[in-house]
């Protein structure tokens, strides 16, 4: 099975996530968008708005300073 | 008499410029007056917190260990420092963000939707000055006169800032009456 | 209306500006880094000089330089920093250059914590640098207290030629109290000893090399007459409620403050106790409390340390016959009115057995 | 489903940063750990981190870690190096640290080639003490001790100090990166990586600079800092490649 | 022949290799060159390090790197340049690392002169860094005894994982005297605190900055305790022709030495005079004093300096009912025998009356 | 008959100085006498004299003199000028001095461009403490604590710092020369007169190096001294202008 | 008069000189020699050995570290 | 007994070897010795001290106020330190080179060519160890035996030196037979 081919899941750890955005920014294909709900430390998280369009670039794991990002595959 | 209050928020909130404007209001109605923020790395992540102490006679210690009153911006800020109210203290909080409160029976607690409130006045930002507005009215001091001079004196030329701030503290302060 | 509600580094920085200072020294360290911020903001609207050194030793001796030309000048930091400082204040004293150094004590040894702590008396009232000399310390205990001793740290700096330490902690940096600033200080003294260049005159120099060993003798003899000359005329001392107390709670700064809450308690107990509050660190006041001690026999040194004033305490005492006890709260405990009041109690309760 | 980028071996498992949002610290603190994984270097790996916004570095970080004195970093692992070869051993300095209090640990360890890595974080800033001005402030910038923008008339001109130890005969590596967008970062951890193994092949000093956001101080958000730093930082500092010494120094040694 | 007649620096270093010292991280400073000097020609022999730094700053932060690690590490200096190492000297006491510190005392404050002096007393024993810490202070009064001492400061410091700091002065260190050397430590103590890489185990750090005032307060209450078990087991004094004596000098160092010589002479002249000798200046020897009190009720402090160990000596017998003098030649002065036995002299003659 | 070379007017009278025969010391000293001198600066002049075989120049120089902490003179140097600018401020340093200890005082007085000379006396070791390796120390070289000569694998490599802060954009004047022979002389005193010519115009900092013999550490005659410097040291430290941005400044100030 | 006429004398401040023969290496003319006789501080100073032959140049003066040269013309 | 004797000289005469080889020979001999030499600053310009102090009991103080016996191996030596001789005390001067000696009535003068000895010896650097054996013969220690032991001692494998300076203190003892 060829990557392309490959779907992936992206999630973010909703208590680790600062709400900095920056994956948001840098996710070429828009997966990501903010959270309405704040979380335990007070944040906006990020959230997947568009989980199926996730190309399991890691673009948003890559300037993820908190390690919120999960990318899965399969 | 002397009354120590713990006022409490995140980052934005304004926590600090609250307790400032009381701090300075009861100065000029010839209170003593001490303000201590928390300062450095307890800042991070978001949370403010600070100390307000007015009285009458010389203020000791600037710190309160058991506070009168906790005035809370937010829902951890409650969580948090409830339990570090005298018995028969105060709490109030704002009841637009905060939404549960752990019980405590041995003093009182009071709640304003103030976030609302500055909403309806024009803008979320001035929430800390509904709570100022329920704060000065619960602890009785300082004067509507003396907040409103405190006002003009730190927000100076910004002309529009003090009508907002005025009316959300009167509106705070109505809101008990 | 000319109080102001302001905080105590703030306060600092103003009060050296209209104390006259117009060079400023320093490089950030919690929790002073206002004080700087201040004079970035202020001192050069009064054609002053504010520079952020590339580390606290470089401050320090550049508020050599600019103290040498005559001009008041200060530099600020918290411990670490301060420990920096240490070799330049041995210049600054052998020099006898007029400065005055803030320290806004943390909680220490190492990078310790940023909380206030009082850890850093010996350092202060003995000199950490080398040789034989000491630096005088004031140590206000409110804002207000922080305008004034400010004030009178330019001045005693002048006066005695000698650097001039500021000791406070974050609680009295960071706290806001209403505070009356002193009028701006126009007429500066004459330093004839200055180097302004030697123009028609004769050359001078500075130097703090003296090879002769009975030159450098006398000269710290010197130094020695200058601290007890200061010991006789600038020792500050308060005291509150010793009126009738036969309890005496010993504490400076910050713990005096809290002190004055916990004595209030006391009092309210019955119990008579009083506070000695020691402004001048160094000169310390001995005779004041020996003469406290005709009338108090048990004394309760309280401090943010592991028991650092203890030991001027004790010497002060050690001829009368008085119990010295200690309590403290080391490395950035900010200790309650409540607890110490506890204190109090035990131990005025074991003086009345 | 399957993790794609497991949580690094060498970070503290589960734990949450106290950076603020978006700030850099984090993004190379994971690429450290990451490294030191792939090189099979955690379990000698020595750091020393500052004292700066990365003083609690030991909190995230899964292998031996000391904390240092304001701007002492390179001293300490020159003193730990020296004596304990077999060490893996990392600075990771501020640039308040590295570049102004430290600067004579600085250019000394790097002037003398101690074998050891420096990871260089510049923000422009102070940022643990509130903002100050830093040596590498820009023109212009205003600061809390530069509150009307740093002008070099009296606060003096951005250092460029890791240009200044690439020239030294004794420094084998140097880079300056960014981490402003997932291709920066890249290029970072390319970077991190060859300054490691400089160290693991023992042919010299080792300094990768990273230009790194400070929203906070900055006063911007985390995605307009990284405009900032791609529109304007890198107009002072110039990402690159500033010394590649290794290949030289192979051969000195074969 | 297993003596060899050297001088007090090498032999410093001479007995540091011996003790397992392998690092050695120093910057010159007169009066203790010829100690560096000797580490760059001997320590790289051994396979130890010799690394002349770029400062005494940066040469202490290596001290810090290497102990880190478990090695045993020592570094020199004077005066000027231990005010410098002062910073890390709290870091050091904090972090609970051991180490040695060699201090040869100059005149001071400032560049002073390189003559002998005893101005850093202070500095010295009340750790003129900041912060709740001290550092154990070890005072030898001979070349074989710096041998000894040099030793014995490494033992020290690793059994309380502590710096230690070792006080002489350049009359210590340029004498030459025979000296017996002990044979090389081969055998040294495990250290499992210390960071060599987390290896199969698990990670560890050494962490100088502790937020929570209540663990910084438990970590500087620790240290008194440490301290306390110092002052308990580890105190050194020699006292010297005190049996019948009726009067005490209390001096240490070089002026130790040379008051024996003034004893000497006043012993000539009938007088009972001896010597207490602290040899250890932190902890003190308090109870030998206090013992000697009993004995004696009039001492006379003898120091290059304006009276530092003055104040421990005053603290020591503040209880007893006695008479404590004080005969100080600070800044570089060396005061000769028959001058200090006129000094006893006339205390003596005073006491009898 | 009349004396063509009088006593300099801003060096004390008929005092003998205590530096060693053939010390390179004594010849810059008169330079920078009769430059003051000649430019008419003596009556404002501050000199900053270091800890090092200099400290007791004020025995020799006729105006205001004050004594550093070793290595500070660019610190103090820069309190005093900018609390009085008027003052005509100097700072002369050794090489231990101004590369070592005082290293992160001497590169960021550079970075700031403080309105300052500095007369840098390079004899590759420290001459007042008995001739240890310096930074400035050539490869090679033996002193008391290298004693089988520099290695640069445990020692590094000799530190070229005037060619550091030359580069450094607050930098206006910056040149190497030596006093080995009376040609070199000739142009250490031009330089010398350029360096302090910048600051009386007020263009900013100022350095000139000098390489100068010191005979008794070195184990040379003085004549052999000379020889060195012009055989050996100038092949590491290459004398001649490195930096001279005069005019710039002068544009840029009018 | 032009420079070649003028007559020039070099005189060596005994007590000022140190020996270190500087003057004497660097003197194209020759004109300066060690004296045998010790001076105050303990050297064998310079002393001009062939006087006449001084050309006013300076040279010596200029490479004395202890201004013991004096150049007199005339 | 007690002997401090005061070693002088210009820097490169030898007189540190002088008390440095004395030192050493006492020790061998069983005698405690000390010796202190003057550092740093006091050594510019050409000249050295330094004190050497050999007892049969422990030595107090390294430094001598007045010495018993005061070394000179040049002329200023002989003048500035004839002063701080104690009455009794013996000043050795090396003639050779030294002329005229301030005169003082109550101590002993010797003076011996020194200089001219190690010349005729093979070279002036010896005239240290003419002084030398002049020295301990006037001091009545130590024994030569202990002198040749403490040269071998540190002259170690320089043979030819060893004998020399062998010669010269022979010479220099001899001379006050
Ligand atoms: C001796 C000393 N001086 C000052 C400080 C205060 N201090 C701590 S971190 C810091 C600067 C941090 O800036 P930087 O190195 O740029 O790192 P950042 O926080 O921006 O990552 C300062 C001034 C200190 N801890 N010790
Ligand atoms: C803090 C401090 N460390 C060390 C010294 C000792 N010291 C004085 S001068 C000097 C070095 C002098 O060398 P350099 O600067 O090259 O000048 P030179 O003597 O060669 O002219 C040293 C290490 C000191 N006085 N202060
Ligand atoms: S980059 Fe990380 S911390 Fe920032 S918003 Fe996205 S998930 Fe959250
Ligand atoms: S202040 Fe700046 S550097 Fe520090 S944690 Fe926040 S963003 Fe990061
Ligand atoms: S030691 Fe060297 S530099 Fe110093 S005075 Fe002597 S010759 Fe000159
Ligand atoms: S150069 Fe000067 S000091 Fe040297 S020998 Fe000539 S006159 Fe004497």
């Amino acid at each position: 099975m060829s990557k392309k081919d490959k779907v992936f899941t992206v999630k973010v750890r909703r208590d680790f996530c600062k709400g900095c955005g920056l994956c948001i920014e840098f996710c070429k294909k828009e997966v990501l968008g903010v959270s309405a709900k704040l979380n335990r430390m007070g944040y906006n998280p990020a959230e997947p708005v568009k989980p199926e369009a996730c190309i399991g670039c890691m673009m948003c794991a890559q300037v993820c300073p908190d390690m919120a990002i999960e990318v899965y595959s399969g | 008499m002397i009354v120590k209050t713990l006022c409490a928020g995140s980052g934005g909130q304004g926590v600090m410029t609250l307790a400032n404007i009381m701090g300075n209001a009861a100065m000029f109605q010839g209170f003593h007056s001490t303000y201590l923020p928390a300062y450095g790395a307890a800042m991070r992540g978001g949370t403010a917190n600070c100390t307000l102490t007015i009285a009458d006679e010389e203020i000791a210690s600037p710190v309160a260990s058991a506070p009168d009153i906790v005035v809370a911006l937010n829902q951890p800020s409650a969580v948090v420092f409830i339990n570090r109210l005298v018995p028969g203290g105060k709490l109030i909080y704002d009841s637009s963000v905060a939404e549960e409160i752990p019980e405590r029976l041995d003093i009182d607690v009071f709640s304003i939707p103030a976030s609302d409130i500055a909403i309806e006045l024009g803008g979320v930002r001035s929430a800390n000055m509904v709570m100022l507005g329920a704060f000065a009215k619960l602890a009785g001091v300082p004067s509507h006169e003396a907040i409103f001079t405190s006002l003009e004196y730190l927000m100076g030329k910004k002309k529009k800032l003090v009508e907002i701030s005025r009316q959300a503290v009167i509106r705070g302060t109505e809101y008990f009456s | 209306m000319d109080k102001v509600f302001t905080s105590g580094n703030h306060c600092i920085a103003e009060a050296a500006i209209r104390a006259g200072c117009r060079c400023y020294f320093g490089y950030p360290i919690t929790p002073q880094n206002e004080l700087g911020e201040y004079m970035a903001a202020n001192m050069r609207k009064v054609g002053g000089v504010f520079l952020q050194s590339e580390s606290e030793t470089a401050a320090i001796n550049m508020v050599i330089g600019a103290a040498s030309t005559g001009t008041r000048v200060m530099t600020s930091s918290s411990s670490p920093g301060v420990s920096l400082k240490q070799e330049g204040l041995s210049f600054l004293a052998g020099f006898e250059f007029p400065a005055v150094i803030v320290n806004m004590m943390r909680g220490g040894p190492g990078l310790g914590n940023i909380a206030p702590a009082q850890g850093d008396y010996f350092q202060s009232t003995r000199g950490g640098g080398h040789g034989d000399y000491r630096t005088p310390v004031l140590a206000p205990a409110s804002v207000q207290e922080l305008a004034d001793l400010t004030v009178k740290a330019f001045e005693l700096a002048d006066t005695y030629r000698t650097p001039i330490l500021l000791l406070g902690d974050g609680m009295m940096g960071q706290m806001k109290e209403p505070v009356v600033f002193p009028k701006p200080i126009t007429d500066l003294p004459e330093k004839p000893w200055a180097l302004k260049g030697r123009g028609e005159g004769a050359s001078r120099y500075q130097a703090s090399l003296i090879l002769d060993g009975l030159a450098m003798e006398r000269h710290n003899w010197k130094l020695v007459r200058k601290y007890k000359e200061m010991a006789e005329k600038e020792t500050l001392c308060e005291l509150y409620m010793m009126d009738d107390a036969d309890f005496a709670v010993v504490a400076y700064g910050t713990t005096a403050r809290i002190a004055k809450g916990a004595i209030k308690r006391a009092r309210k107990e019955g119990f008579k106790v009083g506070l000695v509050r020691p402004v001048t660190l160094f000169p310390f006041p001995d005779k004041i409390l020996q003469k406290v001690a005709y009338q108090v026999k048990n004394f309760l040194v309280f401090e943010m340390s592991t028991g650092q004033m203890l030991e001027d305490v004790k010497l002060a005492l050690g001829g009368n016959q008085v119990e010295v006890e200690f309590h403290g709260r080391p490395g950035g405990v900010i200790p309650t009115p409540i607890e110490f009041s506890r204190v109090i109690h035990r131990y005025y309760r074991r003086m009345l057995k | 489903m399957e993790l794609i980028n497991n949580w690094p071996k060498y970070y503290k498992k589960d734990v949450v940063s106290h950076y603020c949002p978006g700030c850099g610290h984090g993004i190379v603190h994971r690429i450290v750990a990451e490294l030191l994984e792939e090189m099979d270097l955690g379990k000698q790996a020595y750091l020393v981190c500052p004292a700066g916004c990365a003083v609690l570095a030991y909190n995230y970080f899964d292998f031996d870690v000391i904390e240092s004195a304001h701007g002492r970093g390179t001293a300490i692992a020159t003193g730990a190096k020296r004596a304990k070869p077999g060490l893996f051993v990392i600075s990771y300095q501020g640039d308040g640290d590295l570049s102004a209090i430290g600067t004579a640990e600085t250019i000394h360890s790097a002037n003398r080639g101690e074998n050891i890595c420096v990871v260089f974080i510049n923000n422009a800033v102070y940022g643990m003490t509130g903002g100050q001005m830093a040596p590498t402030s820009l023109i212009g910038q205003s600061t809390t001790t530069s509150p009307v923008g740093r002008n070099p008339e009296v606060d003096g001109y951005p250092l460029h100090i890791t240009d200044v130890v690439a020239n030294f005969p004794g420094v084998t590596y140097a880079e300056r990166v960014s981490v402003s967008s997932p291709a920066a970062i890249k290029k970072t951890k390319k970077a991190i990586r060859n300054a490691f193994q400089t160290q693991v092949e023992g042919l010299g000093y080792s300094i990768v600079e990273v230009l790194s956001p400070c929203p906070t101080n900055w006063k911007m958000t985390p995605v307009q800092s990284c405009k900032w730093i791609d529109e304007e930082m890198v107009k002072e500092y110039k990402p690159g490649l500033l010394t590649d010494r290794r290949e030289e120094r192979r051969k000195e040694k074969s």
